[in-house]
């Protein structure tokens, strides 16, 4: 009676995600919405799915509510396995003991016992704010070949973008000799895409050297793979080329929800080799009624579309009623738009309601900001709404 | 209502519509764009929490059973109940495939009897409703009825050319006469062929017709214990589409796009079906869409105007689809023009086409076909 | 779009039991083995399942690994389901806030949202420390006829045990006029089981005033009850009659354990129409060698015996060695007994070692004290292990 | 090995073990106090990470679509892949009942084509043992081989007395011969019917068969490749028990009393079934059992050695039971002796019973049988 996994999964998905403001008052950043029917961590879970890889734990410890309820038996993403499968891993006590977890390295520590019990070779650490496909079993054949011990994915960034990332130096063979946390100057433009794979008893090693060291922010970027290099473990950059965004501001969240619109978009999410699964709404199919007026935009299961859509992203079960007019605008599920009302770039949160004749956001230009309502929020008949407020109804 | 369980007659009427059940059963016909038939009764089941469904099929049942799966978009994986696919030669003494619903029943006695709910709702595949089988079973239960069928009110103008069964009842509601094919006029009780009844009632009725070398269900067993059994009526009052032709499949598929039946059939139900986990529906800057049902999946060019759209259509630029079903993954080339057509499956339309045909008279296009 | 369910259980799983001592160290007490393939949280799980309550929420913050991965998705006890099913709720942060359960009312409070978006009309709590077999639809049953706001499942014990327990004071009908806790010289021998049903708005709001009141312990018993009865709700005790054990201690789970053995056992587990399901192990059907001798006792899957076996409880997988003794004893999975060891009157946790020749524990009478092997811990060959002593292999 | 879809054969054999077989397919004959045959080539199948498997049937199937259920006790209930029950009519082409191993391959004909895994491991019901098609599959590719066949060696004198196909192979490895039945002695090569092979090569052999009418794909599309394609051997060099008939069912049934032999099947692998939540067994006070396997939910009153017990069996006080078979829910009276018999499911021995048949001729006592 014997089992064990190649590789195991972690996705740390524990982050508050302050720079969404609004979008994250009640639900954990991996849960956000994007691009009409997903949410942010079905591009993870989709990977790992897509690349073999059946085992995946998911930390979190922020609002998991929404995200608990979105993963539930992990069935959308064929993931209800009886061995193996998604589970989600929040905080515990133990005896004489009772920690919320502190840095990335420690979320991994305190959940040793989960990886342990399906022995696996390989640990693959990802993290749920990112927008990308990926065949992680690319990068673990790379690393296996490489004879590394610990292998960091990689993407280069133009030059002037390096001071926002962690910079990894490394040779033409991937080896690394050097981090630099954003550097001023940097010397290369690899930077990391916080997706590591370690051979399995490499890690338990370093996290139970790290747990011990009080001095330690118990994070991987800052202590645990710097200690690694130190003390001379094979460690190989593995070069991503691809789509690859964070979605971690409301500007980042927007442009990459963009980048699915037009003739040929930067981000396609219609390959059927590598389908994005995510928890299909219940839901007929959407209606453009009479009056629709729908161009260079994506419309999801059971909207209702009398009025004019234009370079727009609708989630399920949106409705814009006969005279309104959503433009350059992302409008998430169950929203209301009334009869004429306006939309201008804008983010739309779940189940708000757009008054009649309201006016919400600002044309865009270069100089606009983007305008934010806030999850179950209800813009009253006739009001308006400036370019750049973020209104949100609730406050805990 | 934990104590009902359901059986779905996946095949009973496929002869009415030849063209769409060539390789399916009348359960598998896409429908709506986005489900099967079946979805309908399978999703009335679970909404009415009936959660042991036992699915009848005799043949061409390949597609249906891709389609249902282990049952899961259903919530019908269980351990105890959930779905049970019962296809023909499953136990011992089925010796032929069945060709009436007598027969089918026949064939799954030992299912009928190994259960242990006390009520059966039993249904066909051609129903377009939202019907809530709880509510029917309390009015059976509170009319003492031993045999409930549920009714639509028709126009006689209305009936199929053929099967149409017409119950008489009285003030109370119970069932006087049943009459198969009449000549009638004005409104009628048209029978649904949904009838509940229980288990332990449908197991002597079909044990007894067993020994008396009986053949038809409702002719020689229902219609015969009008006198003898308690059988009431029960008025399915919303929203009741039968799909008894291709001409009836194209109608009631139009007639969806009305809004306020849209709404009666999904937004106050929860219709189930597989998840094919497509992208959202892409419109290009150039398309124009008007009163259309458009499932997940597609891109759109050109025009699209009084139509259904499967998942994973493509209209291309300059073309315009008007009074059309295409059905999933229909690719529809540049500069075609559409109208009153019905394509199946990965049906390949080249550039420049014109397929016209008229509402009385839909055109038919065959799965895999490339025009 | 809209669902519900009738009736939401919610499993207050988070006690760490510690009068269970070395059987808690590494899980929770629910997960404590039991009757030779369950744990204990079988018992409340089955019991939902078999009552038509398909919704639970398991709530736990102690070492819940164990619980979680016996619990897994669900599939056991039919409750993997797609709306519903089982879920472990654990503590979570919020914006602004992040706190451990406090009371058992506040764990309730803090999952508020999960049982809201099932908006049922009934919750039912329950607590993970019993062994019964209970149709909670007969308590609901009793619950809406009496037309009360909440129900306590309550159990006539022997006067002399009324002070270890919560005391209700009700008229033949079941109208509750008071509570004692742990009365010294009770009214009445009607002990709280634990089990409750409350009309859901009732319940959301006393505990919303409960949360607010900083004075209370945010605990049922002493806190929501009691406030409930204050200002006057309709308050009823459903009798129970049946097997019902409170196994908190080292000694009542030892008695409830043998509880099954004999002619007619006082629990019997073998009725098919009240099943207790269970995640069953992988393994094939016990082997009874050429030397065997067993009596009076229970055999899971998978265990070898080629020893001698009396009065005991063997859980899957444990081996019982040529020579060997196991008398009065509670063998858990993956044990081993090897040559000619002798066990007596012991509870023996699991994948322990009893090396050969080894002498554990003493011959059952009224002064014995049980002896507990830990988890993991093993008896070297030849070793002495003294009567009541309580080995455990670690300390966290 | 994800990228091997498997092939399960439930009904090839059947009239090799008429006894078990009335009721249901080979597959589903319990075995070993909780198991199914099926079982075994399932959880060899999910052991080597082969998590599409298709399970073709032809009659007698409800009693195997019972025990796999959606599969989620084989971890195969799954929206990718999974199990996919393959009964009779499932799709337009089929028109009669197969009978051959070919003819079952023709009838899933488009199944085979539809999956996108790059090898098919096709495997009977018949075969007990632990094998790893993950090492069989690298051996494959390593030998360049066209079609891998496992076969197991035997003494001649131990071959059933039909459907016994011997493989010659050359130093390779490479079959350079496959003979029908042949007489020969010694040490031979018994073929297992387990076959590895491209999903696109065994496509096109069945396409071919069927342009060329053949019937019998080993006799008629294997060994008459042996010169065109290159076909390999693979000796399986475990335990490896083969049921051709009733007493070869006992036989090996009793094998497995043997605690190296138990080992090899059940400790080193993983051996899946249907979760039937049984309480654990119980002795009484005068119990005493003796090398025997005893499956869970048992109450054992009585005497019980070399046998096999399967689930819910009793064996009431003062019975001796001994060198027997009892499938599940056998009831054994008081006073009763047992010996060398082999019970079907449900079947009760009233008090004081002597039945008593011998090792080279156990009897057989029908399913539900009071005696």
């Amino acid at each position: 009676m014997y089992r064990k996994k190649e590789c195991v999964a972690m996705l740390l998905a524990g982050g508050q995600g302050s720079r969404l403001y609004a979008l994250t008052t009640k639900i954990a950043k991996p849960a956000v919405s994007f691009g009409g029917k997903y949410r942010i961590i079905d591009f993870p879970l989709s990977n790992c799915v897509n690349s073999g890889i059946d085992t995946v734990g998911v930390l979190t410890q922020y609002q998991p509510l929404v995200l608990n309820e979105y993963i539930g038996n992990g069935a959308p993403w064929d993931l209800d396995r009886a061995y193996g499968g998604v589970h989600i891993l929040s905080p515990y006590q133990a005896k004489g003991r009772s920690d919320w977890y502190k840095g990335t390295a420690n979320a991994i520590y305190q959940n040793l016992y989960f990886i342990k019990s399906f022995d696996p070779d390989y640990v693959l650490i990802l993290s749920g704010d990112h927008i990308y496909k990926m065949d992680y079993s690319h990068m673990l054949e790379f690393h296996k070949e490489s004879g590394a011990d610990c292998t960091i994915a990689a993407i280069q960034v133009p030059w002037e973008d390096t001071s926002r990332f962690g910079i990894i130096n490394s040779d033409e063979k991937g080896r690394i000799s050097g981090f630099e946390e954003k550097p001023k100057n940097a010397t290369s433009n690899l930077a990391s895409m916080g997706i590591y794979i370690f051979n399995a008893k490499k890690l338990y090693a370093y996290l139970e050297t790290d747990s011990k060291d009080k001095a330690s922010d118990n994070d991987f970027g800052k202590n645990v793979l710097p200690a690694m290099l130190a003390a001379g473990e094979n460690m190989f950059a593995y070069t991503f080329e691809g789509y690859w965004k964070d979605v971690g501001t409301i500007d980042s969240l927007y442009e990459a929800n963009m980048d699915l619109l037009g003739e040929s978009p930067t981000l396609d999410l219609t390959d059927r080799n590598w389908r994005i699964h995510s928890r299909n709404p219940i839901a007929p199919p959407h209606y453009a009624g009479e009056n629709a007026k729908i161009s260079n935009s994506i419309i999801s299961l059971g909207c209702i579309i009398d009025g004019v859509v234009e370079n727009s992203i609708l989630s399920a079960g949106v409705t814009v009623k006969k005279g309104a007019v959503v433009k350059d605008s992302i409008i998430l599920s169950g929203a209301e738009i009334c009869e004429n009302a306006e939309v201008n770039y804008s983010l739309i949160d779940e189940n708000s309601h757009i008054g009649v004749g309201a006016k919400v956001g600002v044309e865009k230009d270069k100089k606009a900001k983007i305008t934010v309502i806030g999850r179950d929020y209800g813009v009253p008949d006739g009001d308006v709404v400036n370019g750049g407020e973020i209104l949100d109804s609730c406050e805990a | 209502m934990s104590n009902a369980m359901g059986i779905i007659f996946s095949n009973i009427h496929d002869s009415d519509v030849p063209e769409l059940t060539q390789n399916r059963t009348l359960g598998s016909i896409p429908f709506c764009g986005r489900y099967r038939l079946v979805d309908f009764a399978l999703s009335n089941m679970v909404n009415s929490d009936i959660t042991k469904v036992g699915l009848i099929t005799k043949s061409n049942y390949q597609s249906l059973m891709d389609h249902v799966g282990s049952g899961k978009d259903w919530d019908l994986a269980r351990r105890h109940g959930g779905l049970h696919m019962l296809p023909p030669f499953g136990v011992e003494e089925n010796t032929s495939l069945y060709n009436t619903r007598l027969e089918a029943l026949k064939n799954i006695i030992g299912f009928i009897e190994k259960s242990n709910e006390q009520y059966v709702v039993m249904t066909d595949c051609d129903l377009v409703c939202n019907m809530d089988y709880d509510a029917i079973l309390k009015t059976h239960i509170k009319n003492g009825a031993d045999i409930t069928l549920v009714y639509g009110m028709a126009n006689a103008k209305d009936m199929s050319p053929t099967n149409n069964i017409v119950l008489k009842t009285d003030d109370d509601g119970r069932v006087a006469d049943i009459l198969f094919n009449p000549r009638a006029q004005g409104e009628i009780k048209l029978f649904a062929n949904v009838f509940i009844l229980k288990r332990n009632l449908l197991y002597n009725l079909v044990k007894d017709a067993i020994s008396h070398n009986k053949h038809h269900f409702s002719a020689e067993i229902i219609a015969q214990s009008v006198g003898s059994l308690r059988i009431f009526g029960y008025e399915h009052k919303g929203y009741l589409a039968k799909i008894t032709s291709l001409q009836s499949y194209y109608d009631k598929s139009m007639e969806l796009l009305d809004r306020s039946k849209m709404k009666e059939v999904f937004e106050n139900n929860n219709v189930y079906t597989k998840i094919r986990d497509s992208a959202p529906t892409k419109y290009s800057a150039g398309a124009k869409v008007k009163n259309s049902l458009i499932a997940d999946g597609c891109v759109i060019e050109g025009e699209v105007e009084n139509s259904i759209l499967f998942r994973g259509v493509k209209v291309s630029r300059g073309s315009v689809i008007k009074n059309s079903i295409l059905m999933q993954d229909t690719i529809i080339g540049e500069k075609c023009f559409i109208n009153c057509i019905i394509t199946d499956k990965n049906v390949i339309v080249t550039d420049g086409r014109n397929l016209s045909g008229c509402d009385v008279n839909p055109f038919y296009i065959r799965k895999f076909s490339k025009l």
